[in-house]
């Protein structure tokens, strides 16, 4: 991967090189978050971050943390039902924004019979279907061409934690070992602790184990490895301790 | 504005979990405070206090003013506290939300009502000139226990303090600049720390009440109640605040009261420590500077 | 001008003529006013303050609405008639002292009432003080109780409150001091005292103010007269709401 | 204590804000957050833009007129950075909470200074753009701002640039200008006596300060140039060591 | 409004009149949304997709006509092929259908003979005809009246006495050190002794209503107006000066009736000071509040008349004598006149790259409300050599150093112009 990709240090307005960019003869160019394109053909960072490119998908995008979380379509997030209305949840991705609209049927084997009820605080695990600047975003728990619910649905027991957008992103990487240095998980895994975990890019991780001892500190252990930002040896260490305390 | 988020029904019910086996989410004890940290700013009366990511930061001012007509022999000290946006974007700047009329109340009642700051003392000429000292209390993060960690910065802040130097011949009262006069230091009568208890329903025993001291901002969401013991290291209780919630057992309750003194004892060595550190500080400084001045010459 | 105690110690007998542990005069009224879901009257010595309920009724008006609640709203106003002190003076409505009081009345019946049996609803409690003379929030509290009672709403047991205080001035650490029941405002200006309510006989302290300062040796006993009081003001507090019972029963059976 | 001209800064302490800052120069120190983009009153929302809040706190006392004046040129000049149209119907909130002041020998025990307020722009707008860039807000430009006062007597003239308060009450001009990373001027703020000479060498020194020409993003190794008290390095170098330590991971 | 942009050829003017009397909108094929609204922005993309890609394009073309309406006087080619469906709006309807491009159909004329003219009839560099008015208030101690176009300003100064007892860290010591030793005690600036208050809700716009709390406008004023009577020096703190000299026992004759050289004296001491309270109140606002406020303290400054004070040491107080012809004028420093100029960019979106731009100085509501970017510039040209006392811009990019250049240019022109109606 590394041989594809690139990194640069940007500020917002910045002008990038364009032998910076990625040129790909056929496929168009890709832009990723935290870059926009002014017309006729300027493109510029609008956050401070690195700048990525991926020659093989023609792609470049800044990589940065912090912030707020604003609804991107295809995210996996979990929310929080606040109200409902006759046939829509009403839920919040991110605190103190426009609520996200749920619809009451677009959960498993959901009819409008048998839909779920969830009650003013109940955690739920959805996929962003529509999110758009001028609308308030829309979530699902079913997946609209399987009709299963593939993992989406209503989280019962356990604890969610804050982490850090970055940190959401690094634990949803296809390969987190490799591309985002961290093995807090698997390290866990491989001491033998067992556990359920959901993660949203809204900032949050849902953990679930047998013991209520178990599950803080699991969950301490990934807002440590975030918030100290914890090397992978470091990480190894943690996993080690925390298994010993289960 | 869009109002306080409250915690999901998964954090409430874990959290009761854990309670149930002497656990707190950040896995401190029940009696456990958060680290204190406490620092001073390069001027006199600013203080700056952190109880885990609690962070409150004290700025204590002074001026000449005529005092009110039914009090001349005393000096006025106000205390003020605004939630801003800075803390939560739920709190308004126009209108005091319930959790800061407490939090005011509270201080007034520790610092002002308790004579603290002994106002008679900030008397320049009866009637007619006295000091005004005002503390503005800023919370610049909010992660629970607001009311201990301001009164620790608000004291701190007050003990670090230093006002001009005066001095009245007949109606004439000169107040000297710092660079003609060193400042002179508030006269504190003692200092009265808070020690908050939150209280929540056993669900273990029937009755039975669980404490929790120093609580984060989520488990203050959750409590069903909550005291607030202001008492000096003399063990002179000042106040005591247990303004409704979940009734406590009244020799449990006394119980906290000693939990207090012995705290604020503690609060009350580390605020001194750390004042004579940085008195030391300062001396070196000043020492440098006179060094300097002296080899400019 | 300190208050002369010195005849106490002597006669063991107050200005006003009571003994430490004597209660004033507590008369209560129920169902003082029609028009009201619950109501009440109470005197406690010369304190004397009028409570009306309404409610539990539906949570109406802008900002009221809390999504997801799924239990009462208690809300209490507390006006303070100009009249009612030695001089008049005009609380303004952010009068922070009477906001704390409101507070705790409303937090302390937040616990005690079924609430959850009312979702989404209001109940709204409002206080008139036609006259003080000390434990005003603990008058207030007395007449919430009652006229809760008239208004019918399920609750767990009565909140009664006193105030109890200490002959010993706050720096004095007199062994010899006396814990006071039930001050005026007289005492209340000159000695430390604090409000306690409790939980009908229980020993549980609902609310507990102190604004005074005292060394910590008192509280246990100015804690142990006041706990006892409030069982005192729950006896008369009951024999208000069953004689008001009785009354009812009779004409139901007419 | 002699006040450092050297800035400083502390970025994304204060863990319930989207984004956060403390910037201290010139014996100022103002803590700035930011919260967005979030849910706005109805009846404040724009249909097309974001709303944007800014909130100027003073270290003592209440805020008043001064405070509101600062706010309205803050507000005017953070509307042209931020990418408002990417948040209809949102809310912004800029809190800057000033927490120090340099010692005022005169007013030393007054609470409200009574001018001068424009000594504080500078810190205000840096600290406002820093909290902006920790809250990965978007934004068209980052902006850098400069005081420079000028010291003229007769015949001689003197610029200081980032001047103690001494020198900018006591000086015969006092100019406070922002640019953007473009060298485009968003802010100017001048006061005193000056001439139309004067102030174009101002402009073309704060120009300098703020933006320098080779910074491309290319352009690494800042050879040869001497990057004290240009402020856009400053905050390159300052948001670049965050961004490096957030994205540690970050092959 | 791409497509204004399309079709601005067909802004025709009529023959004898320069001044468009009405404009109309024909739309040329295709059927009119409605309810008739602004279009958003997402409309707007498909409005000007649609007018690119398709013959049945949405164009909405532009015609003025005379006042006498006559809509076939200038008939553009392509309204004349669709000329069934015109829809016609007057002047002030369109201006409030759609602002942005009714200026700039106003300020980018069509015809090269035509000069960029503004909605309100002005050059974009002319400003409005002031009107001043002094002294009409008898009770305040110096009073204005400033009309420019239809904003209207009234600014009463009153003089109030402070003892310097009455000042709280007032030391004889402090006031003897001039300020010109360095960071110096301005006792103009240390003791408030100028307090400007602007008062805006008097319903001089529908924006402010009446009996509310000081809006942010007016208290951003206030601090305008309040910094820039301090930071230039306008005042001669002598002349709010109140000194009293002790009698000279050894010479009973002396007394103090002549107080020329009373400060040369040691034993002369400052027993009091005048503090000015500058009330700014705006009878009607159409624009540009700050040149005309600014205008109105300057004119009222210049009429005031400070009655003679001094201190009776046997009652201990400050009398001030009636007669007229002891009383002071203030001296002032110098003369200086604030012009503000917006900039009205072509684009109606503030990140737009479009260096199209005018600046339109002295402006009114109207454009106000459509311009981000503002400048403000002070200057005296009370003597020789131009000094300006204060620039401020803030809002946008555009102005730099030439435009700056320019403006200062504009603000000479105008001082001259102020000046003789000050002065006279």
């Amino acid at each position: 991967m590394a041989s594809t990709r690139t990194s640069t240090f940007v500020l917002p307005g910045d002008r990038l090189d364009p032998a910076s960019l990625p040129s790909h003869p056929t496929l168009p160019l890709k832009l990723g978050p935290g870059l926009r394109h002014i017309p006729p053909n300027t493109i510029t960072p609008t956050v401070a971050g690195q700048l990525c490119t991926d020659k093989r998908k023609n792609a470049v995008w800044v990589e940065f943390n912090g912030g707020r979380y604003i609804p991107t379509t295809g995210d996996l997030v979990i929310a929080t039902i606040q109200n409902s209305a006759v046939d829509i949840f009403y839920a919040s991705v991110s605190d103190y924004a426009p609520k996200a609209t749920l619809p009451q049927l677009s959960f498993e084997g959901a009819t409008k019979k048998t839909r779920p009820q969830l009650s003013f605080g109940a955690l739920v695990y959805a996929r962003v279907t529509h999110a758009n600047k001028h609308m308030d975003p829309e979530l699902e728990c079913v997946s609209q061409s399987t009709g299963k619910s593939e993992g989406l649905g209503p989280l019962t027991g356990g604890m969610v934690f804050d982490i850090s957008l970055g940190m959401a992103r690094r634990l949803m990487l296809p390969k987190p070992v490799e591309q985002g240095a961290l093995v807090i998980l698997d390290e866990l895994g491989g001491q033998g602790v067992a556990f359920e975990i959901a993660v949203g890019r809204n900032g949050k991780v849902w953990v679930n184990s047998n013991s209520v001892k178990g599950t803080i500190a699991i969950g301490r252990a990934i807002q440590e490895t975030d918030e100290k930002a914890l090397k992978i040896e470091e990480q190894r260490k943690l996993a080690k301790k925390v298994a010993r305390e289960i | 504005m869009p109002r306080e988020v409250e915690p999901s029904v998964n954090e409430r019910q874990f959290f009761e979990k854990a309670l149930a086996e002497n656990l707190r989410l950040d896995g401190r004890a029940f009696d456990q405070f958060r680290d204190l940290e406490l620092s001073f700013g390069d001027e006199f009366g600013v203080a700056d206090v952190r109880l885990g990511k609690t962070r409150i930061h004290t700025n204590i001012s002074a001026e000449v003013t005529t005092p009110y007509p039914d009090k001349p022999f005393d000096g006025l000290f106000t205390i003020t506290t605004e939630l801003s946006p800075m803390t939560s974007p739920h709190y308004e700047t126009s209108r005091p939300s319930d959790p800061e009329i407490l939090l005011s109340r509270i201080l007034e009642k520790n610092l002002r009502r308790s004579q603290a700051l002994d106002t008679e003392s900030l008397c320049l000429i009866a009637g007619h000139k006295v000091w005004s000292v005002r503390a503005d209390v800023h919370i610049l993060s909010h992660d629970g226990n607001l009311i201990d960690a301001s009164c620790i910065s608000v004291l701190a802040a007050l003990q670090h303090f230093r006002k001009p130097d005066t001095s009245s011949e007949g109606e004439n009262v000169t107040v000297y600049t710092l660079e003609e006069r060193d400042p002179v230091p508030l006269s504190l009568l003692h200092f009265p720390y808070c020690v908050t208890f939150s209280f929540y329903p056993s669900t273990v025993e029937e009755g039975e009440t669980v404490i929790l001291l120093d609580s984060t901002l989520l488990e203050e969401q959750l409590r069903e109640g909550s005291a607030t013991i202001g008492i000096n290291k003399d063990g002179e209780l000042c106040q005591i605040a247990k303004l409704g919630g979940i009734s406590v057992d009244a020799v449990a309750f006394l119980g906290c009261v000693q939990v207090a003194l012995a705290r604020v004892k503690e609060i009350s060595t580390f605020v001194i420590k750390r004042l004579a550190e940085d008195a030391k500080k300062r001396d070196k400084g000043d020492l440098m500077a006179e060094l300097r001045a002296e080899n400019d010459r | 001008m300190p208050l002369d105690t010195s005849t106490y110690s002597l006669a063991l007998l107050r200005l006003d003529g009571r003994r430490w542990n004597e209660l004033r005069r507590l008369t209560a009224q129920i169902s003082t006013q029609v028009a009201a879901d619950g109501s009440s009257y109470l005197e406690m010595g010369n304190t004397k303050v009028m409570c009306t309920v309404a409610g539990p009724s539906e949570a109406k008006g802008a900002g009221g609405v809390r999504l997801g609640n799924d239990r009462a709203d208690i809300r209490v106003s507390i006006s303070i008639a100009g009249f009612s002190g030695v001089d008049r003076k005009k609380s303004g409505r952010n009068d922070k002292r009477l906001m704390e009081m409101q507070h705790t009345i409303a937090s302390a019946f937040a616990q005690n009432l079924f609430t959850k049996l009312y979702p989404h609803s209001t109940i709204s409690l409002s206080i008139h003080v036609l006259s003080q003379d000390g434990s005003l929030l603990a008058a207030c509290i007395n007449a919430c109780t009652i006229a809760l009672i008239d208004a019918g709403v399920p609750m767990h047991d009565y909140i009664c409150a006193c105030t109890a205080g200490s002959t010993s001035s706050y720096s004095s650490n007199d062994e010899t001091a006396d814990p006071l029941l039930d001050l005026n405002t007289m005492e209340e200006q000159e000695l430390p005292f604090l409000t306690v309510a409790t939980m009908g006989e229980s020993d549980s302290v609902s609310v507990l103010i102190m604004e005074t300062k005292v060394q910590v040796g008192r509280l246990e006993g100015m804690l142990a007269v006041g706990v006892d009081g409030c069982k005192q003001v729950r006896a008369i507090l009951d024999g208000v709401a069953r004689a008001r019972g009785t009354k009812m029963l009779e004409g139901s059976r007419m | 204590m002699v006040a450092s001209k050297e800035p400083s800064v502390l970025l994304s302490h204060l863990h319930r804000a989207d984004g956060s800052a403390t910037f201290s120069q010139n014996g100022y120190t103002v803590i700035g957050a930011v919260n967005g983009p979030i849910e706005v009153p109805r009846r404040h929302e724009l249909p097309e833009e974001a709303v944007i809040e800014v909130l100027v706190r003073p270290a003592a006392g209440v805020g008043g007129t001064r405070e509101r004046h600062l706010e309205s040129i803050l507000h005017s000049t953070l509307r042209q950075i931020i990418l408002v149209h990417n948040f209809p119907r949102h809310l912004i909130q800029v809190t800057l909470q000033i927490t120090n002041t340099p010692e005022n020998k005169n007013t030393g025990s007054k609470v409200v200074q009574a001018g001068s307020h424009l000594a504080i722009l500078p810190a205000l707008l840096q600290t406002a753009v820093l909290a902006l860039l920790s809250a990965s807000m978007p934004l068209a430009t980052i902006l850098t701002s400069v005081s420079i006062a000028i010291h003229a007597d007769g015949k001689s003239r003197k610029l200081i640039t980032h001047p103690s308060l001494k020198e900018f009450e006591s000086a015969s001009s006092v100019h406070i200008m922002a640019f953007t990373s473009h060298g485009e001027p968003l802010v100017v703020e001048s006061q005193g006596t000056f001439t139309l000479e004067d102030w174009e060498e101002v402009f073309e020194t704060v120009k300098a300060l703020c933006h320098a020409e080779h910074n491309r993003i290319d352009d690494n190794a800042m050879q040869g140039v001497d990057g004290k008290g240009n402020m856009l390095e400053f905050v390159k170098s300052a948001m670049g060591e965050k961004v490096a330590q957030d994205l540690h991971w970050h092959t | 409004m791409a497509a204004w942009v399309e079709r601005k050829q067909s802004l025709v003017y009529g023959s004898d009149d320069w001044l468009p009397r009405k404009l109309v909108l024909v739309r040329a094929g295709g059927t009119c949304p409605a309810p008739f609204q602004r279009p958003t922005k997402k409309q707007k993309a498909s409005v000007a997709a649609t007018a690119s890609s398709s013959t049945r394009a949405l164009n909405f073309t532009l015609h003025i006509t005379s006042h006498h309406g006559i809509k076939s006087q200038s008939p553009s080619p392509m309204a004349s092929t669709t000329p069934q469906s015109a829809l016609s709006f007057p002047r002030e309807t369109f201006a409030k259908l759609s602002p942005h491009p009714y200026l700039r159909a106003h300020l980018q004329p069509t015809s090269a003979t035509a000069t960029p003219t503004r909605a309100n009839g002005r050059s974009p560099s002319q400003f409005r005809t002031p009107h001043i008015n002094n002294g009409s208030l008898t009770h305040a101690d110096g009073s204005a009246v400033v009309r420019i176009g239809d904003t209207t300003v009234v600014c009463g100064i009153r003089g109030e006495i402070l003892l310097t007892s009455k000042v709280p860290g007032w030391r004889a010591d402090k006031a003897a050190a001039e300020p010109s030793s360095g960071a110096g005690y301005n006792e103009i600036k240390e003791l408030d002794l100028l307090v400007p208050n602007i008062e805006l809700a008097t319903g001089c716009s529908p924006a402010f209503m009446p009996v509310i709390p000081p809006s942010t406008l007016a208290q951003d004023l206030s601090t305008k107006i309040y910094s820039l009577l301090h930071s230039t020096n306008l005042l001669d703190r002598e002349d709010l000066r109140i000194w009293y000299q002790p009698p000279d026992l050894s010479d009973p004759d002396r007394m103090d009736d002549d107080s020329e050289d009373d400060e040369e004296t040691s034993a002369s001491e400052i027993k009091a000071f005048w503090a000015l309270y500058i009330d700014i109140l705006f009878i009607s606002l159409d624009g540009n509040p700050f040149d005309a406020a600014w205008a109105a303290v300057m004119s009222a400054l210049k009429n005031v008349r400070l009655p003679k004070a001094y201190w009776d040491p046997d009652r201990e107080m400050i009398l001030c004598d009636d007669s007229v012809d002891k009383s002071k004028k203030l001296s002032l420093n110098g003369l200086p006149v604030a012009i503000t100029a917006l900039v009205f960019k072509a684009k109606e979106q503030a990140q737009s790259k479009d260096k199209k731009y005018w600046i339109l100085v002295d402006p009114d509501t109207f454009e106000e409300s459509l311009c981000d970017e503002s400048v403000t510039v002070v200057v005296d040209c009370s003597e020789k050599k131009t000094r300006i006392l204060s620039i401020t811009k803030s809002g946008g990019t555009i102005v730099g150093r030439e435009e700056m250049k320019d403006i200062v240019k504009l603000a000479e022109q105008r001082s001259t112009e102020l000046s003789s109606i000050l002065n006279g």
